[in-house]
């Protein structure tokens, strides 16, 4: 009997019966498993933030992330890594240490960088001002979040969802609202996920048949471009350069993202003598990072920060932000094409929004159900990759002023 | 509440202002990049074709053949780990 | 003169004079590389290990682990990090970084999740009951220390030993009795190396030949299991999942470790849309955390640790455990055989112990001896991968009692 | 001591206990897991097996095969790094 | 015209006006970056470094590296990795968690040493003892840069620039002048891509024709060495560890860098059973190192630091440390050859300062000028192994003595 | 100063006392080691040979021939990642 009773202490069920709501994080475990693994939304992020779930919802497991304040020893003294490390455990020891820190997100970014292909944009530089377009939905978004009630800076958080991007939003939450990292950086993935839903409708709510129509190959034909590139490899090797030093200028909160994005391209640009590092930032450095950042932001997901109003506001929220930057995209390309005798295809505007390269293939899709021979997808990776920098600029912004 | 709105509109404005701006900037660079590179840096013809081919960039297609390849090989359980 | 003397004093000459241990210690990290190298005993640990043991036993290196009361400063602060690395050298800050905060043995054990084949197991469900019953010489050897003088803490870290897996002794060890842990993880990983001596050693003692003849597969003929597995894939991925929250529900304590063991598999049974990161786990990630694994752990074994009786009763309790470990399963197979129709092979029982994959190929050698048609190969992956399991949640229990 | 001897002896049926309910439990739940999914998620024909090429399960004689290939063009000095 | 203003302050115009420092400082990671990239010097270092350069210069982007005294809380505490973080963000964390710690550079080494072949040496050990030679550089630089007014430590830091070895400079810096680490590490790197140059120049100075028309395979055949090598790979297994404990002997301070290439080699050396770590070391642990070591290098490199005399020391100075070493190294061949009959091609003193491989493929070719038949390199190669042997010894003088 | 350049001449002759001593001892220890390996460990014949098969030691001469083959194969846009 006695040791019935002190097997029972050991595991969790005492603390269940006090409080169920684990149960229920549970289940969202078992969604985002679902829809990352079954529907492959995502799966390099969702699978892991997931699993983080599931590890960090059963108390006793010490493998959920605690609140900030609990490491804030007041007088700008925090707790050191190893002192979290022995007081909560090795998840919140991974994640006061990479996360916390804003470590991993422009590791990850580095990566990205890495197997970044510039060329398309560089073939086509005017088209990536339809990425600046496409980040209205964050500043819209931050507007309407305020307006009901959220704190600047977690309306901020809220409001990056829209520039659809996974690092950038995870960033950008780490600085304002780290308290909303979990439901944030899940609705950032989920939406990304479902932008082959997104920009289809948004697309027919907002463009014509005509519009979709437009062949933007034979308008290079009709009207084209002033200067070709002769010497590619030196374009692209100068570009990330060159980007670098005027970002920093301008914005130097975006440094540590849009800095290690570029960082990452030069060394893959430059070629063979640099490989070794191209390979490592884009091989095991960013699929390790990936791990640990989905398990640690999946861990932060407890039942008290995942059950608040909040949560509702950033699934509603985070929706809106992509409609209007999909919807802001279109509307510029439909000005432009107001005044301007070369007409661009709308659904360049519409992959502004990042997500790459899905949003560039589901333009792609829709563009040659209107016309079998209107191959746009390498038009669409030109605004497609120009808003990963949008957005990351847009992030710096919102940190400088909110952070 | 009110202050907070007043902040949110004014980061509406800058916002927007400075994302087009950098945006403006990249194709402005951009281009003059091009241009100088075009003036001053001629393409070196064989040398850099040939670093080149150690760099990952292979259509699709030929992935697909190549896969097939070695899947023919190995029955179908080789992998391909970089091409 | 005066040269040659300050030259004197930069060598460790001087303090060997005063206190010759250290050179036992660089014999004893020979022996180990000889096992290693040699004689091929787990050289993937022991080899780092015996690295470390050697960098860590000259003076003025500063590479030998100090112990944990040197950075405790009191009333529940520690050194931070970087004081650490700053006082005594970098393999102080690998050591309390990595190991002292418990991190690796987990990261570990995501690789092995994503080398691990839940397969035979999954196959020959009922057999994995074995691998509970080859837990016992950890519990008894528990008894039999806590009787011969040590404490219970250090009880715990020697009997897990008769878990037969690494990563759970070290981590265990970390948790209980860190300064015990290079002995600990030697003896752990030797009789590892040692299996396919210890296995036949027992099964000659308690085995008869009509026993070792049972024929698994003519078993599996006349007596049919009920399910056939359709869909293998589906079970393996769903398999991982339901099992950690199951072992979060009842043993937290073992959540980091059996967690991310499953994480690891889970990615892995996926397949192609999450390869990056099963790749990445069970590659560069495992591949770095064994090496410092090894050299920090091996960096323990200073003259003071090793130079003490408990490591004796290290070296004696740990053979032990294995011993009663082995027979703890056969002996479970025995009783089961005394009531079921469908005889099972002790040779099955004895592979619960774990030390995976190598017990099964000892056990399936020792089968195909006494009847050359009788592969038993993967009935004992059923028992033998159940006994990681098995000792994990052994280690939980110990932890959530003892730690 | 005697109160150690006493926590051991605990242990021992309390750790014991739960190692075999964990792995009944593996038992009991690897069981239902294997008809849940015999009953509502049948097997994906070609689809799955397809995607399951990417996966690192290769038989030793083959492995053994492809080596040995792999060492007559490269005259014993080649390596094959992942197949 | 608010927002004008706001946005303005957000961009970093404003400090550059107060402080143009920075924009010097972003021409040199131009220079670097061309270095790098078109001129191919080190580029796995200098493109790092130099990118580390530009993002660190340029104000509000948190990625220049802060003195050691902000982080300095007196009374041998300092700041923790997480404060770090918080308060000077992502660049300051990577510099105080992996490099002040004095982590990168026995990383990089434990990668070298799995690189490293001491075949050629152990073939002609003899000629090894021109790797002590050609360190002469290293103190006679100390000498003068003391009398020209360098504190010792700094004089030190400095004088290792003549060991011609990467990590060994960084990791001599860290531990006496770490406020002079950016010029230090890219004066030892530019060298070293020099030595192309600079071992030309020495050579022609030093060397008459018939010196280095000498064939060493002909003096072989003359004077055939005493013991030929049975059994290669068990010498190579027993030497490095054989080496490690020589070294922990008599140089304590240069444990952490010669133990982890020694351990390197050790891991390659045994061969597939401890293929994974030798991988693993070489690969994607050194790659990663090398991007973190070079970014933070870099960063350190605020224009307060490069605006300084002393940097004109360093650039003179290391040059002057490189040309002695190298008549060093060629100086001990010519006295060799006084004394003994089987004389030695000048070419392999040269290439006792080390530079692997570069200094024996630039000697080689050299020697191939003069006689077409003349095939140094295996020769050169023994010294130049032993060249990094010789300044780690080097370096661990310094540190004991001035550290 | 004057303190400081002391120490210089000191280290001066400590160091490349040092230096030498070392590399003497290498040098005097290989030998001792191959004499002891000469004596007492006699090379195991094709079984170590096969397991160096193993090693990533391979002549630049025939990696140019493999790379070549490669490129062959993948017209020019394959690569040879460890062979
Ligand atoms: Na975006
Ligand atoms: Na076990
Ligand atoms: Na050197």
């Amino acid at each position: 009997m006695d040791i019935l009773k002190q097997l029972y202490e050991m595991t969790a069920f005492g603390d269940l019966i006090a409080n169920p709501g684990p149960l229920l994080m549970l289940a969202i475990a078992g969604v985002l498993l679902y829809l990352g693994i079954k529907k492959q939304y995502e799966p390099l992020l969702l699978v892991p933030i997931a699993f983080g779930v599931l590890l960090a919802n059963l108390p006793g497991g010490q493998m959920g992330v605690v609140p900030g304040d609990l490491i804030d020893l007041g007088d700008h003294r925090y707790m050191n890594l190893f002192e979290i490390a022995h007081e909560y455990g090795i998840m919140n020891y991974l994640y006061y240490a990479l996360i916390k820190t804003g470590l991993l997100p422009p590791i990850i970014f580095m990566g990205v960088g890495a197997l970044t292909d510039f060329g398309p944009m560089l073939r086509n530089l005017r088209l990536s001002l339809f990425g600046a377009a496409a980040q209205l939905g964050i500043f819209t978004v931050l507007l309407v979040a305020i307006a009901v009630g959220f704190t600047p800076n977690e309306a901020g958080s809220l409001a990056i969802i829209g520039g659809a991007d996974g690092p950038t939003a995870i960033y950008t939450t780490i600085k304002l609202a780290p308290h909303l990292l979990g439901p944030i950086a899940i609705a950032a993935y989920s939406y990304m996920a479902l932008v082959p839903v997104i920009i289809p409708l948004i697309v027919r709510l907002t463009c014509s048949e005509k519009e979709l129509k437009i062949n933007m190959k034979e308008m290079d034909k009709l009207y084209p471009p002033k200067h070709k590139i002769k010497n590619l490899k030196a374009v692209k090797i100068a570009f990330p350069i060159v980007l670098g030093i005027v970002i920093s200028f301008f914005v130097p909160s975006s440094v540590p993202l849009l800095g290690m994005l570029l960082f990452g391209n030069l060394v893959k640009e430059i070629g063979a003598t640099t490989l070794r590092l191209s390979e490592a930032a884009s091989g095991p450095i960013m699929n390790a990072a990936t791990i640990f950042l989905g398990l640690t932001v999946g861990a932060t997901m407890t039942s008290e920060v995942f059950l608040d109003a909040k949560t509702i506001g950033i699934i509603v929220g985070g929706f809106v932000a992509f409609a209007i930057s999909v919807s802001g995209g279109i509307g510029a390309v439909k000005i432009y094409n107001l005044i301007a005798k070369k007409k661009i295809n709308p659904l360049i505007g519409a992959t502004g929004l990042s997500a790459v390269p899905m949003a560039s293939r589901v333009a792609n899709e829709i563009a040659l159900k209107y016309d079998s021979k209107n191959h746009v997808l390498q038009y669409c990776m030109a605004s497609n990759i120009s808003g990963v920098i949008g957005s990351a600029v847009a992030a710096g912004v919102l940190i400088s002023f909110l952070g | 509440m009110n202050g907070n709105f007043e902040i949110a509109l004014q980061l509406l404005g800058i916002g927007m202002l400075t994302v087009f701006l950098i945006l403006f900037l990249v194709v402005f660079l951009g281009n003059i990049i091009i241009r100088f590179v075009n003036r001053f840096i001629p393409p070196v013809e064989t040398k850099t074709s040939r670093t080149n081919v150690v760099q990952p960039a292979i259509s699709t297609g030929k992935m697909a053949a190549i896969v097939a390849a070695v899947q023919a090989v190995t029955e179908g359980k080789g992998k391909v780990v970089n091409v």
